[in-house]
């Protein structure tokens, strides 16, 4: 990851788009405090990051390409741990509501390594949204996902952005991402080639502009 | 690229005459110990790499830790470079003790805590690189191997401590007045000279090469370096 | 670290019981690591015997050394199977992504493996002592337990963090573990004999203080190091 | 899994729906006689499953929710490796010609465990058309892929599909599946619960068949 | 079954060392297994000697047993890591899915195993001989470490594969494995021990056919239910 400036603001939602390889998955890595950036900075709601990363921590709530659950542990015990590291108050209450939230609730007492794919993905999603962040970092969230499911993850991220919360997304699935983006960047080869927001971007289509960006 | 600055290569030049005076001095200036015969002479060497090389693994642990206070990469160059010439040293210690042993002790090797030990800390270094080797991310790697130079540094010397637990045969210089030590000796003058000189010039080698290192080190990341932008 | 500075102690401890609750909690449901940590102490335990053909009287004086090689063995298998864990499934992001003090993570893992250690040591104890025929009901060795344990878990638990973040994690636990955990086994084998052969406490003073300087030492760097070890 | 008969035809191309946790791996697996079944009889392009898998096994290619690849060699000697497997002729060819279509020509030399999430998924998909299988087993192919991905690998299954190969495909992605699957088959909680042919299905939706299917 | 029957010998030959070649290519690129199983068993040597401080005439008698050891030891990590390879990104589904015989892929996994298995021993023995002053260039014994490993991979290899597949896979292989093969080993130990002392071979010509017979029969198993481990 070279020269890199990126800057989201609150209540903005982001759609990380590039090809395979374009460092999509390292630089939300970066935006997480999971690695550093060579050089460049990046700052995300207010805060410099990496320095100020800790502080941005509790507010954090991240998706990635592994689901960050415990295998021997069940749908619930993985929710009451996280609940637990995040300081979550009620925690009984919220597991309840989310495991109902993302249709795992009938599951709640299987182990997680027994899950279908999508089944974990679903929880992935769960954990995530767990103590309620206020910024949320997702790595190709609809993943393994079935159409309930999509349609469940589409509800939470609108309701997070109604809410102004911060979202950064990758995905290559254009259609999910041009409904509920506000903003759409492209990454390429380690660097942002082209940003545009949803009403910079008016009429055009978001593939065409997509393909004009890899193009430059 | 620049070229090698004129005092490493004085440095180097003078490294050459230091390591032949050293050798002169202990294979002919040094008179010959009357017990142990020829054999003896290796003494100056022997200690010369010890002491240089423990000391450069203690060095190393400073250099870690002056990395992971720093994070700056240049003094996990240094770090590297410490510890590899130290382990080098270090390994020249035990194949001349043994050469020592062989007629001393009969054996090229014994199982003496302060062999076994010494071996174990050769070992630690090994196991160091082996965990560098391990991890492609280099500021990861970097910060993996300032910790384990300095959990290596700890350990270190308590193994060499913990050897006063149990007799020895490996005669200890400094405040030993054990008994069961065989075949320590007393230093004529000369002889005094010569180890002396064997330490210093050490010293200065280790210093020399440390520098040539730490240069080849930069070398190489500047060359990492424009890999990485020829790919992208 | 704001965020760090701002973590109430209280935080603090529940954010590491939640970690060992959580390792408990699995283990406790499977009971895998446990088991296999059991076996394959007895398994060291026969091997040894049969390889060595000890007699009786060897044995007696083996008894602390096979015990500790037999702890250090079962405990590297707990170790690295208990980090592995949190690797498989990107679980160590996850909670390098709380908001906790990262310290909390590495006492909470410290403490769930040394419950593991200790209960398999408290199974092992017997065990050998049928089958050899000696006695060891003895409170002082059960200290030097708990205190060498607690050293190795405190340095062993560091180092397989950093271990599985390595490419080659499945064995490279022993090889950074075994070398600079040797004094902690020395320490408490010393220490294990004198309590064993009934010495008086101004023996065994030695060996139990550097077990103690030893776990002092590594629990503390470690706690100051830990955070460089995960995280970026 | 339950009681369960399935066959397939040469020549079809089957799109397998289900929502998370249906069983549809657990069924790829069966046909790829990994796993076998408790019961129910499944026969594919007119073998027998599992008694006569090995006969079949040399004209598989199958993408599972793993890439299958070996992270230690590189591109190229990943797809040698499982060429001498197969008794592939004329092996170098032969990876050129794939790597190129899987768009992976210029890092055939870098070791896989480099690779992005997506480019391992466009290697594994290289792997599973090596040898040139006449049936084809795809759990979620489109993981991870970008948009030029997605069209290469549209290619290849209508390529496929084009010389009467047999295809079993599952997907959560109703419009590519929609776009290429001769016969649509539902499978909800282990058992096959619907199944219609493209004809069969005519102008109705595939959405609203699915949906359907599922009510039931 | 029936594609098994047709696939012939050259096919069977082809996919077994297309299976060796691709573990070698991947271990001769990274030399991390290799390194890793060196650095162990000398590690296993140091360790025995310092926990046991072996005095000089016992160690003579049990250096059979003692090189035994060490080898299990460095094999089962070999043989873990080896096999963890194929279950890491769902390899061993890969394996299974290639329309060759089954047994290729054992016999191929065996070829691979016993390589790095025997470069390893035949560095370990150099040194050991250094270590221990003791004469180990002996044809019969350099036989006996052939066959002792031949059994020791043949049923490891097996036993391996299904230890991957459980989910305790980073613990479950010595478990397995040891209890097992302790018939070879006691073979090889006393096989090693006649060719080791010089007696005649009418006294080492037990242990040695014993071996054979092991091997053969563990080869004739291992090749008749490996299908059986690794199929559905
Ligand atoms: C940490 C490593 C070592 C240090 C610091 C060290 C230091 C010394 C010192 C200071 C002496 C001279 C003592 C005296 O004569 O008063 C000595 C002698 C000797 N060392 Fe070492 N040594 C080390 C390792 C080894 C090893 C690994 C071997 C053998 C394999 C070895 C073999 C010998 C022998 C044979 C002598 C001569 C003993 C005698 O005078 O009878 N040393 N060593
Ligand atoms: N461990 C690694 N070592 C070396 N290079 C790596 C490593 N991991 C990733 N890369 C390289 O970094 C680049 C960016 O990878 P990254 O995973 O961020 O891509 P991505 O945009 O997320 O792609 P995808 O859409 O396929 O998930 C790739 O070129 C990849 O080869
Ligand atoms: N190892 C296992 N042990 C017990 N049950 C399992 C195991 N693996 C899967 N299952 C169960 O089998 C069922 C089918 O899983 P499968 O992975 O086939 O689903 P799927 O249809 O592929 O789902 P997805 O769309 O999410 O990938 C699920 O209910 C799952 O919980
Ligand atoms: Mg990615
Ligand atoms: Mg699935």
């Amino acid at each position: 990851m070279r020269g890199l400036d990126f800057e989201v603001q609150p209540s903005e939602f982001v759609a990380l788009l590039g090809p395979n390889g374009a460092g999509k998955t390292t630089f939300l890595r970066i935006l997480a405090s999971l690695s550093r950036p060579s050089l460049g900075e990046v700052s995300v709601a207010g805060y410099r990051l990496p320095d100020q990363a800790a502080a941005v921590r509790a507010r954090l709530g991240v998706v990635s390409h592994l689901p960050l659950l415990y295998g021997d542990l069940t749908a619930e015990e993985n929710l009451r741990f996280f609940g637990r590291m995040y300081g979550v108050s009620n925690i009984e209450a919220r597991i309840t509501e989310v495991l109902e939230m993302v249709g795992l609730a009938s599951r709640r007492r299987d182990l997680v390594r027994t899950f279908s794919r999508g089944m974990q993905q679903r929880l992935a999603i769960g954990r995530a949204v767990f103590h309620d962040p206020d910024v949320m970092l997702f790595d190709e969230p609809y993943t393994g996902l079935d159409q309930d499911a999509s349609v469940m993850l589409d509800d939470v991220l609108r309701s997070v952005a109604a809410k102004g919360r911060t979202v950064v997304m990758t995905s290559h699935d254009l259609i999910h991402s041009g409904d509920l983006a506000t903003r759409f960047d492209v990454l390429s080869r380690g660097v942002i080639t082209a940003s545009a927001t949803r009403k910079q971007l008016g009429k055009t289509n978001l593939l065409s502009f997509y393909k004009k960006a890899l193009a430059d | 690229m620049q070229s090698k600055p004129l005092t490493l290569k004085i440095l180097d030049i003078a490294c050459v005459l230091i390591l032949a005076i050293a050798t002169y001095l202990a294979l002919i200036y040094a008179p010959e110990e009357a017990v142990m015969g020829q054999v003896q002479r290796v003494f100056y060497f022997h200690i010369g790499t010890a002491w240089t090389g423990l000391l450069g693994f203690l060095f190393a642990a400073g250099l870690g830790i002056t990395y992971l206070v720093k994070q700056d990469l240049k003094w996990d160059i240094a770090e590297v470079a410490a510890v590899e010439i130290s382990a080098v040293f270090f390994f020249i210690t035990i194949v001349l003790g043994s050469i020592w042993a062989r007629p001393i002790w009969n054996t090229w090797w014994t199982w003496d805590p302060r062999l076994t030990t010494a071996a174990i800390t050769e070992l630690i270094y090994v196991a160091y690189f082996m965990l560098r080797e391990g991890i492609e991310d280099p500021d990861r790697r970097a910060r993996f191997g300032a910790v384990y130079t300095l959990i290596g540094g700890l350990s270190a010397p308590i193994t060499f401590l913990s050897i006063r637990l149990f007799r020895t045969i490996h005669p200890v210089v400094i405040g030993s007045g054990d008994p069961n030590a065989q075949g320590t000796f007393a230093m004529t003058p000369h002889m005094e000279v010569a180890f002396f000189f064997g330490l210093f010039a050490f010293t200065v080698i280790f210093i020399d090469l440390f520098w040539n290192r730490i240069r080849m080190g930069q070398l190489a990341a500047k060359v990492e370096q424009m890999k990485l932008n020829l790919m992208h | 670290m704001a965020a760090d500075q701002q973590t109430s102690r209280a935080s603090f401890l529940k954010a590491m019981f939640a970690i060992t609750w959580k390792d408990l909690t699995a283990e406790f449901r499977s009971r895998e690591l446990f088991s296999a940590m059991l076996v394959f102490s007895l398994l060291v335990i026969l091997i040894f015997n049969f390889a060595l053909e000890l007699d009786i009287t060897t044995r007696q004086t083996v008894t602390a050394g096979v015990l500790w090689v037999t702890f250090a063995f079962a405990g590297t298998l707990g170790l690295n199977r208990s980090m592995a864990v949190e690797k498989d499934r990107g679980c160590l992001d996850g909670l390098l992504l709380a908001p906790v003090d990262r310290s909390a993570i590495y006492f909470g893992k410290v403490v769930s493996n040394l419950v593991f250690m200790l209960i398999v040591e408290a199974i092992v104890l017997p065990v050998y002592s049928f089958l050899y025929d000696v006695n060891l009901f003895n409170l002082g060795l059960f200290l030097v337990i708990l205190l060498g344990s607690i050293g190795y878990i405190a340095v062993g638990t560091l180092l397989a963090s950093m271990a599985i973040q390595a490419r080659t994690r499945d064995v490279l636990l022993p090889i950074l573990l075994f070398p600079v955990a040797v004094p902690v086994l020395i320490a408490a084998v010393k220490a294990s004999e004198g309590f064993l052969a009934g010495n008086d406490f101004g023996t065994i003073y030695a060996p139990l203080s550097l077990l103690i300087g030893y776990d002092v030492i590594f629990i503390a760097v470690a706690y100051m190091v830990f955070d460089y070890v995960v995280e970026e």
